[in-house]
């Protein structure tokens, strides 16, 4: 029953990607609801079967791989796929409101999301290399479509630049797969892995990781590979940004962090490690600092995406050649980063594209005075800033802690550094929004209020992600073992 | 009747407070109060046998009260001293700032009538405060500019007191384990910080008891005060350093170091030299302040005695309190008479400048007069054969100048009173304040509860033949030297109230005035940052053409990897 | 009530709820609704007091309450009552509901109350969080909490000066918070436990490891104690409105990081440990610096306010230096004199606040003859004002009296001249307000003067400041008598002292 | 030296062709060829990697089929938004980009 359940999560979006094709958008919007409902649906039922029986293997149609499509699923993949559900879900409902149902092209919105989710939880799933890369570009060409639905020429624009980066990144990938083909003659990252322990002198195993890592870092947008984001992310209608930042960075991070954790031993060097690091560090405090200086609104929130993307790959350091125990508390901590920032974030993106739906106007310093008219969404914006922050109680404090407890564990204090400074410079970007809301002199008073529930969504979600920590412990334990082969 | 004193102590400090809270409602007739608010305890006083005390645990640090002769003959002297001047306030007191003044005059009274009876330090410090910090009410009462001034200067001292006082209540009560009076000077005694502590409570007190040095607030602060409140504080409130001395310092035990003589020493400086300050005076009340001075330089005189002589201390201490009764209410008498005019002529006026005079000549001792009594109780008390210290044979020297010094300068008074005061009417209360003062210390005194012990045949107010040169000499002295004076010197130097203080460079004493601007932010910082900020967006612009650097990645990894595999 | 009565745990979350609840409460009312806001407050308010009490009364009998789940692996949060939580815990609630009375009265028809009535209450729940944290995780957590609630606050008047302000807060309090992390990250890798416990959880000898983090942890809590370098933020945030000013002096804010370091000392390193460590004496020395710093920064400020907050910045080290005295009589001291700053400086705080509301006055050269005016307040001025100098028989002087001994007893004798020679300086500020108060006549009109009909102001704002007052009067008074502050903290003491 | 290693090294140096093309081609389409060479050549080295090291194999025929599919897929993809933002902006080069931060 379990590969029914794992079958429906990949075609289901697949099925309601073609069907909404043919309809319009308002039909699309209605067809959603049911979609949605029937992921909600297996993906819960999923979580559940994975939590009393594990992990499991599955053949599509009982072709063996590399030629049939295998997929693999344990604690790690269904807490993804819960958190897919969720965030598109959230974004979902939000754009059904928030879009403008009568621009021609909105239209393609749905087809559009619908691929998307199939990528993600191909990815999610996928457990050989090839169809992971197929998973990626599915997912690079349906975002790059849903950020060119922004319509004017700045947001093709954008699109266009993403979709250039998306396209060289998963060459790279794809070649970095070729390599290791040729080398290893298989594409199960579980066998690629245990060839890669008994010979190692393998070289090109090394230049394959090398490039694979490469081209993911630069669909991740890590710091200096960033340039293509903030514009994307940016322009997008507010639903797509959350769920480009959300989720769609994390596609890439994910494959990159099972690489690591499958090769990195044995092909990584300290070089590597801590070159990596030092990357996400700078993304960290550059990102940061660039959000701090942004004159509009969601460009603030996209570089934010840049530093906390940073955060994550602090895992390749603080899990390299070190102690089982510190590596588990990194890996943990990294999910859990993963999550808490998917919620966040999408919590910030849709609250900015209230506050900015309601004050008319995309620059920081037209927030003065919403506060009054908009406290909910600002609220909301403010529990995401918290989680950003890393503050307690939200989930972006758990990760920092358990990754404060790796660093400190495995020596590496510097890194701690890093951390602390990452959510000084964070809080310093998010009050300054807040400073700008707080303002009393503006005269303009023309706030238009937003329904409800486009207030709600938010809401909900900066909840998620601030309960997140008071949860942590329950959700580690569904989670398992994080990245470990055949749950 | 035991059971009455508690009630009796509670009306003590309680009925002056409670008489504020009548403010809204008595409306100007409240001062009518004055006069009775310190009977209470002056019944207290009387009633009471010695020895008796009462401890309520549960308040302030579990409080005692306490009442020994000491405490009685001081608590009369107060309270009845307090009484006469409200009874004089009455009649001089105008409408402007009325319940202002009864508001300090009640907490005033409150601090000074509960540290007479207060048995621990705690409570004892608390009363005194109230009435260190009160009294500043009644200084600047008149608002002229020499009252701020001289308010100003007052609480600069007194502050400083409060705090020496504070510094050697604590060391001492650390020392005692205790916070009861007597166990505390006992402990004092041994303490291995005992030179210390000795030394912070005398300077401590000292400010208020005008000790050399700390004295200079006090011919400022006296003569400002609206009469019946100068009253008292040159008469009673002065007291309280000299009670407090009493009661802290390890009298009767033997002490490290000489403090005892160097007491003398500051006694006679203050005796003569406040004798010679004040010759040089243009005020009457200025004049009177520092009669004070010199008058409390010659009890330091017994109490250095009784610190440096620890078996002569039972005796001596009941001559300081006797002293400090004659003393408390014969200047109460001098204070309030400088605010009594003359009437215009006839026996009358006779009678005014005989009872005017009358409490000066008893402070110089005049046979017949309290004066006379405590002078004789005071030189048999330092009989210099009894006692082992350095300066014991200038001690008998020294009364007999001070006395002189003493009536020199009720002369001067006199004479300054005489050219001042022009004759008019009086309010018929004033007349009665100062007529009960006067007769208080030249009639009611004998019946007070004071002890004379055996230092003075019976009857005390009768002095012997023999003693009559040793307290008529200085006397017929003193108006030789007068006379001379008025005969020769035209004018005499004038020295400015707060002599000390004249030398001190005129500022400001609270810096809070003072104004300081905030140092502006830094700006330079602002503009690096803004050049920095401007900067990093230049360049991420150029890295959205960032294929190269990608490039560059790639080829780093590559080469780490390689170097490595 | 019984040891294992069901209810006794939950005492402690409703104890955080009522302010909660009352919290959003408020958000959700729609800014018009006065009425049904005020009585929201002041019924969580007395509810919670009810709570407290309640509370106080079992750990006094010897219970002990407890509460606590895991968040994260090998991380619970916890709640604990114990005496020195429901000392905090019971200064928060009582003040909590005077000042809300107080700025109800002070925000009459001023704009986003909904907002500002919010925060003020989860501000009043992170604190109550902060007393009953039952482990340094669970603090740190309300601390954080705390920052982010103060700061709408502090910017409330939306002003380009206040704005100014709640910048320099934010920052200073955040790298404080980031710096206690950092801290206390490092102490669980240490010492693999963050609970606290009478007595300490630091075991062994001391290490340079321990001394760094123990700075650490003192850095971050010292930012909103104000120890010296660090108190820049406080008196800039006297823009805010006068009732938070007051809550920030006297209960949340300040309170918060003194009493973290009571908390850090006692709890978590120990007195003892820490004393052998000889990390109190440098601590100690820095306190009674701040002491002297403050109060000289305060003598030249001519605004009412900020004379007040160089007040606090002196006042709140009072506490530091009780308990780096490393005694109990010094314990003793500190503790007591964390109620009794926050209740005398409340009093001057809400008595500023009259001013300036009744009067305009804001500056110190401006009080001339305000006594006659408005005389209740200035009766409770002048009584606050003496309180801090320390004058017997009020508030300050049982302090100053336990810190001397306690000072004495430690053999620390310099520490009774930095007490007397700040009482001095208290003096040379305090004093020249009240004669202005008293003994200045009033020559011209108020600034601007508004009138309430018969009482000298409203009468929201007039109370508050008349019981704070005849508080300080009462707790100096009858300090002796059980569930006294002086009792109170001596009952702590001898449970965390002599566990 | 088999051929299939010949492809394979052929295939590396259209990559870093198309990559050198990528990054210095202003033009919207040359970018776009650009890709697509390298994508071809990524395939040449899949392909010829594979088969140089296990004789002829069926499995990478078949990924370089999906490689194709996914290449054309993203290439028409790109085609449009080219066009579009041709028509829109009238520019046919994304530098110099002053303000592609403009609001929503």
């Amino acid at each position: 029953m379990m590969a029914w359940l794992m079958a429906g999560l990949l075609f289901t979006p697949l099925a309601w990607a073609v069907m909404s094709l043919m309809a319009g958008f308002r039909a699309g919007w209605r067809l959603a609801w049911l979609g949605m409902a029937v992921q909600g649906l297996v993906s819960v039922l999923l979580w559940l079967a994975i939590a009393d029986q594990g992990g499991f293997y599955y053949a599509l149609g009982d072709w063996p791989a590399p030629l049939g499509i295998e997929l693999r699923v344990d604690g790690l993949a269904v807490t993804f796929i819960l958190l897919t559900a969720t965030v598109a879900t959230a974004c979902g409902l939000h754009a059904g409101v928030y879009l403008d149902p009568d621009k021609p092209w909105q239209r393609y919105f749905w087809p559009l999301f619908w691929f998307l989710w199939a990528g993600l939880n191909a990815v999610w799933l996928g457990a050989d290399l090839f169809n992971l890369y197929v998973g990626l570009e599915l997912i690079s060409l349906s975002a790059v479509g849903l950020v060119a639905l922004g319509g004017a020429g700045d947001a093709l624009r954008a699109s266009l630049r993403y979709l250039l980066a998306a396209l060289v990144g998963s060459l790279f990938y794809l070649l970095g797969v070729a390599l290791i083909y040729g080398q290893f003659g298989t594409l199960s990252l579980g066998g690629v892995a245990q060839l890669a322990e008994d010979h190692t002198a393998l070289a090109g195993a090394g230049i394959a990781l090398a490039l694979m890592l490469a081209g993911l870092a630069l669909k991740t947008a890590l710091f200096p590979l960033h340039g293509w984001l903030p514009p994307a992310h940016g322009i997008a209608p507010s639903p797509v940004s959350a769920l480009l930042s959300a989720l769609v960075l994390k596609a890439s991070f994910y494959i990159a962090a099972r690489l690591w954790l499958a090769l990195g031993e044995t092909q990584g060097s300290y070089g590597v490690a801590q070159l990596a690091g030092a990357l996400g560090a700078a993304a960290v405090l550059w990102g940061s600092w660039m959000a701090c200086l942004q004159p509009r609104l969601k460009q603030v929130v996209a570089y934010s995406t840049v530093a906390q993307v940073g955060y994550l790959f602090l895992l390749f350091p603080l899990t390299w050649q070190v102690s089982d125990q510190i590596s588990q508390q990194a890996q943990e901590g990294m999910t859990l980063q993963v999550i808490s920032h998917a919620l966040a974030k999408a919590a910030m993106f849709l609250a900015a594209g209230n506050l900015v739906l309601s004050t008319g106007s995309s620059k920081v310093e037209d927030l003065a005075g919403v506060g009054r008219f908009l406290p909910f969404s600002l609220f909301s914006f403010g529990l995401a800033g918290v989680s950003l922050m890393s503050l307690p109680p939200s989930g972006g404090f758990a990760a920092k802690w358990l990754l404060l407890q790796a660093t400190i564990g495995s020596g590496q204090w510097w890194w701690a550094l890093v951390l602390i400074a990452g959510g000084l410079l964070s809080a310093a970007y998010v009050f300054r929004i807040y400073r700008a809301s707080f303002q009393e002199a503006s005269g303009q008073d023309d706030f238009h209020h937003p329904p409800r529930r486009l207030e709600a969504i938010p809401m909900a979600l900066a909840l998620l992600s601030l309960g997140l920590g008071l949860a942590g412990e329950p959700v580690l334990a569904i989670m398992g073992l994080p990245f470990e082969e055949d749950g | 009747m035991m059971p009455v004193l508690p009630f009796l102590v509670i009306a003590t400090v309680g009925l002056p407070l409670l008489w504020l809270l009548t403010m809204p409602f008595a409306g100007r007739w409240q001062r009518f109060g004055l006069p009775i608010l310190p009977l209470p305890a002056l019944i207290l006083a009387l009633a009471s046998t010695s020895g008796w005390q009462w401890s309520l645990p549960w308040l302030l640090m579990d409080s005692q009260w306490l009442l020994d002769d000491l405490r009685r003959t001081f608590l009369t002297l107060t309270a009845l001293l307090w009484s006469t001047a409200g009874v004089f306030a009455l009649g001089y007191l105008d409408n402007r700032n009325l319940n202002r003044f009864l508001v300090f005059w009640c907490l005033t009274l409150t601090g000074n009538l509960g540290l007479v009876i207060a048995g621990d330090a705690a409570s004892f410090y608390t009363f005194f405060a109230l009435m260190t910090f009160a009294s500043y009410g009644l200084v600047v009462h008149d608002g002229t500019a020499e009252a701020l001034r001289a308010g100003r200067v007052y609480m600069v001292m007194a502050v400083a007191g409060e705090m020496l006082l504070l510094a050697g209540l604590m060391l001492a009560a650390e020392e005692a384990d205790s916070l009861l009076l007597t166990e505390l000077a006992s402990a004092v005694a041994t303490a291995p910080r005992a030179q210390l502590i000795i030394g912070l409570l005398i300077t401590g007190f000292g400010v208020k008891a005008g000790l050399p040095l700390l004295h200079f607030w006090l011919p400022l602060a006296h003569p400002v005060a609206p009469t019946p409140a100068s009253a008292v504080l040159s008469g009673a409130m002065i007291k309280a350093g000299l009670l407090g001395w009493v009661l802290t310092l390890p009298l009767g035990q033997a002490s490290p170091g000489n403090w005892g003589d160097l007491m003398v020493v500051a006694g006679a400086v203050a005796s003569l030299g406040g004798a010679l300050a004040g010759i040089c005076q243009q005020q009457t009340k200025a004049v009177l302040a520092y009669s004070s001075i010199s008058q409390m330089g010659l009890v330091m005189l017994l109490v250095g005695a009784a610190l440096a002589t620890p078996d002569r201390a039972a005796v001596i201490v009941p001559v300081i309190a006797l002293y400090a009764l004659h003393h408390g209410l014969a200047k109460g008498a001098l204070f309030l008479s400088t605010a009594v005019h003359p009437p215009a002529a006839g026996p009358v006026r006779w009678a005014y400048w005989l009872l005017l005079a009358l409490p000066g000549f008893s402070l110089a001792g005049l046979p017949w007069t309290s004066g006379a009594l405590a002078k004789l109780a005071m030189k048999e008390a330092l009989a210099s054969d009894q006692l082992t210290m350095a300066t014991a044979t200038w001690l008998s020297p020294m009364m007999t100048a001070g006395a002189v010094a003493t009536l020199l300068l009720i002369l001067r008074f006199l004479w300054l009173h005489h050219t001042q005061a022009e004759p008019s009417a009086n309010p018929r209360w004033r007349i009665a304040g100062w007529l009960l003062t006067v007769a208080g210390s030249g009639l009611v005194f004998w019946v007070l509860p004071w002890q004379a012990g055996d230092l003075v045949e019976q009857p005390y107010w009768l002095p012997k033949a023999y003693q009559y040169p040793a307290l008529l000499a200085p006397i017929g002295l003193a108006l030789t030297a007068g006379v001379l004076a008025a005969l020769l010197v035209r004018r005499a130097p004038a020295v400015p109230p707060g002599d000390l203080l004249a030398l001190w460079p005129s500022r400001r004493p609270f810096p809070g005035a003072v104004r300081v601007q905030p140092a502006p932010p830094g700006e330079n910082l602002r503009r690096w940052a803004n050049t920095v900020s401007a900067l990093s967006v230049g360049a991420e612009t150029h890295m959205r053409s960032g294929g190269l650097l990608a490039l560059a990645v790639v080829v780093l990894l590559v080469a780490l990897i390689n170097q490595v595999s | 009530m019984a040891e294992d009565f069901w209810l006794n745990p939950w005492l402690l979350v409703m104890a955080l709820a009522t302010s909660m609840v009352a919290a959003l409460g408020i958000f959700m009312l729609p800014e018009e609704r006065h009425g049904l806001r005020t009585t929201l407050n002041l019924g969580a308010a007395a509810l919670k007091l009810v709570l407290v009490i309640v509370m106080v009364w079992g750990v006094f009998q010897g219970l002990e309450y407890q509460l606590s789940f895991t968040m994260l692996p090998g991380i619970e949060f916890e709640l604990k009552a114990d005496s020195l939580s429901m000392m905090f815990a019971g200064l928060s609630s009582v003040l909590w509901l005077l000042t809300t009375a107080y700025a109800v009265g002070y925000l009459e028809n001023s704009p986003n109350r909904s907002r500002f009535f919010g925060f003020f209450s989860l501000c009043v729940a992170s604190t109550t969080g902060i007393a009953l944290a039952g482990n340094l995780f669970t603090f740190f957590l309300f601390y954080e909490m705390l920052t982010l609630s103060t700061y709408p606050l502090v910017v409330h008047r939306g002003t380009a000066k206040a704005l100014k302000a709640g910048r320099s807060y934010i920052i200073y309090t955040l790298s404080g918070g980031a710096v206690f992390l950092l801290g206390m990250a490092w102490l669980y890798a240490e010492t693999g436990t963050l609970d606290f416990a009478p007595g300490g959880v630091v075991e062994g000898e001391p290490t340079p490891v321990l001394a760094a983090i123990f700075v650490l942890l003192v850095a971050g809590l010292g930012v909103k104690a104000a120890l010296f370098p660090l108190h820049g933020w406080l008196p800039q945030a006297m823009v805010a409105p006068a009732p938070v000013s007051a809550l920030l002096h006297a209960v949340a804010v300040v309170k918060a990081g003194a009493f973290g370091i009571v908390r850090v000392i006692s709890d978590v390193f120990g007195m003892g440990f820490a004393n052998e460590a000889g990390l109190l004496l440098p601590l100690a020395g820095l306190a009674a610096f701040t002491i002297l710093f403050g109060s000289v920064r305060a003598l030249f400020q001519q605004d009412l306010k900020r004379r007040l907050a160089y007040s606090t910045i002196s006042q709140v080290s009072y506490i530091i230096l009780g308990i780096c005295l490393a005694g109990p009589l010094g314990m003793v001291g500190g503790l007591v004199h964390l109620l009794h700053q926050g209740i005398m400086k409340i009093t001057l705080f809400f008595c500023a606040g009259n001013y300036a509301e009744t009067l305009g006055v804001h500056r110190i050269d401006e009080l001339d003859g305000a006594g006659p005016r408005m005389p209740a307040t200035s009766v409770a001025f002048t009584i606050g004002a003496f309180g801090m100098i320390g004058t017997p028989p009020l508030a300050g002087f049982i302090t100053k009296w336990t810190l001397g001994l306690g000072s004495l007893e430690a053999e620390l004798p310099w520490v009774v001249a930095v007490l007397l020679a700040s009482s001095i300086l208290n003096a040379a500020y305090f004093l020249p307000i009240v004669h202005r108060l008293w003994f200045r006549a009033r020559s011209d009109a108020w600034p601007e003067e508004v009138r309430w009909g018969r009482l000298e102001t409203l009468s929201w704002l007039l109370w508050p400041p008349v019981l704070t007052a005849v508080a300080v009067v009462l707790i100096g008074v009858f300090a002796a008598v059980p569930f006294s502050p002086l009792s109170w903290a001596e009952l702590v003491v001898n449970r965390e002292y002599r566990p | 030296m088999t051929p299939h290693l010949l492809y394979a090294f052929t295939g590396l140096l259209l990559f870093v062709t198309g990559l050198f093309g990528m990054i210095a081609l202003d033009h919207l389409l040359r970018k776009l060829l650009a890709l697509n060479l390298m994508g071809s050549g990524t395939f040449l080295v899949l392909v010829g990697l594979a088969q140089h090291r296990n004789g002829v194999d069926p499995v990478v025929q078949a990924l370089v089929l999906t490689g194709i599919v996914v290449a054309i897929a993203a290439t028409a993809l790109g085609l449009v938004l080219i066009r579009r933002y041709y028509h829109l902006s009238g520019r046919s080069s994304l530098e110099p980009d002053t303000n592609d931060e403009a609001g929503p």
